[in-house]
């Protein structure tokens, strides 16, 4: 019995030294399913959105080539009316759930290493960012194609409205 | 069973109100939570085609069984962005 | 002759005056005319890329309603080699000049309002940018268009090259 | 009339230099500028279908009729970004 145990914890050991030995072959494969994990950082707030402090803060790692970052900017103009900003009310809980779930897709279908998203709700004035995206990603055509998918999906599924509000 | 019912963007000041509990019996469809919520807020009805429903955080079609406790959420088209 | 000279003078003066009130009536469309005339701020330069001082000069008017921003960073491989920098080399003055010509070709295009692009030259190490470029449009798919447009054709038509430096 | 070639990435380690003066007959193209710089610079030779070509600051082909004092550029495909 305790011969047994003795070579049966050896063959663990061994086994243990395989997947090590394993795990240090295929160390490109194994970094490629670490990318894998979309490091997610998502803000919905009245907060005025910081692109200077956002652009500081970025982090990629060296495998990493492609950055795409988008802002949209709440326009003078809503259809043909002049207006001096918009109101943005979320459905704060479900909103999340629903980037949460864009995020879950987004990383089925393309090899995006990070992304983060800030969304201001309540007023925002005409000339200021109600919207910042960046993407993160190995290469440029999956990187632009990740956030513009990524935005196209958020205007049709993330409960947030707006109401514009009109020059006197 | 009661549900809790919430009226998001212009659905609120068209319902009047931002949120209202609903008494049903066991077994009714969000569909049958409808009917009944047009005869209390008729100016939301012209909306139907166009609505967008949820039960909690996750969007529901018609025949989603409701549950008592459950908080459904009514809303126009989202614009975030 | 005194007296043609004179009613031919007032004419010109009507002339002007009505000009003025055209303009005036058309000031949608003359304000689009005058968007038309993209800012241009173009960069090849040895010295780093410093994108949060970029973002901080940003300037945009207010129908403008989309930032796009690439960043196209040196990655750890170049095929299937470790690499630890990228040296560019640029055909300068062809390069400035080929730039501005898809600069002129993006506004024929699309109604893009600003472009900025900043390209370094000489050693850039693996992790830092080597190319970075802001284009602001009134709307999100243009800006998204022409933002993707100008690298693809810059990597076409801009004369730069690279030489990966291997490590050791 | 003379005309100064320039090369630039990997053609300059090929040719051996950064640039050259070639002597020509007036009404030479770029086709027979090339001609001519085959036989000095035999390693280019072989780059010619991927070759890129300019006079001054714009892409040229070899029809391009050469004038006294052009600057001519020959380099491998670009690869900016």
């Amino acid at each position: 019995m305790s011969g047994f145990q003795i070579s049966n914890l050896k063959s663990q050991i061994q086994d243990f030294g395989f997947w090590i030995f394993y795990l240090y072959l295929k160390r490109q494969t194994f970094l490629y399913f670490t990318f894998q994990i979309v490091k997610r950082h998502l803000v919905i707030s009245k907060d005025p959105i910081d692109e200077a402090s956002l652009t500081a803060s970025r982090r990629m790692s060296s495998g990493m080539g492609a950055v795409v970052c988008f802002s949209g900017v709440v326009r003078e103009s809503e259809g043909s009316e002049k207006i001096n900003a918009i109101d943005y009310e979320a459905f704060q809980k479900m909103a999340e759930h629903q980037f949460h779930l864009l995020f879950d897709q987004m990383e089925q279908r393309w090899p995006v290493e990070s992304v983060r998203l800030v969304h201001r709700v309540g007023v925002v004035a005409v000339g200021e960012p109600s919207l910042w995206v960046e993407i993160i990603a190995p290469h440029r055509a999956e990187a632009f194609a990740a956030c513009q998918w990524l935005i196209d999906e958020m205007k049709r599924v993330v409960p947030i409205w707006k109401k514009p509000l009109k020059t006197n | 069973m009661q549900v809790t019912v919430h009226f998001y963007s212009y659905f609120k000041d068209l319902a009047g109100c931002a949120n209202t509990d609903v008494a049903l019996e066991a077994g009714c469809s969000l569909g049958d939570l409808l009917g009944q919520l047009w005869r209390r807020f008729p100016k939301l009805e012209p909306m139907k085609n166009s609505m967008l429903m949820a039960v909690g955080v996750d969007y529901q079609t018609r025949d989603y069984i409701l549950r008592e406790g459950d908080e459904v959420s009514l809303f126009p088209p989202v614009q975030g962005g």
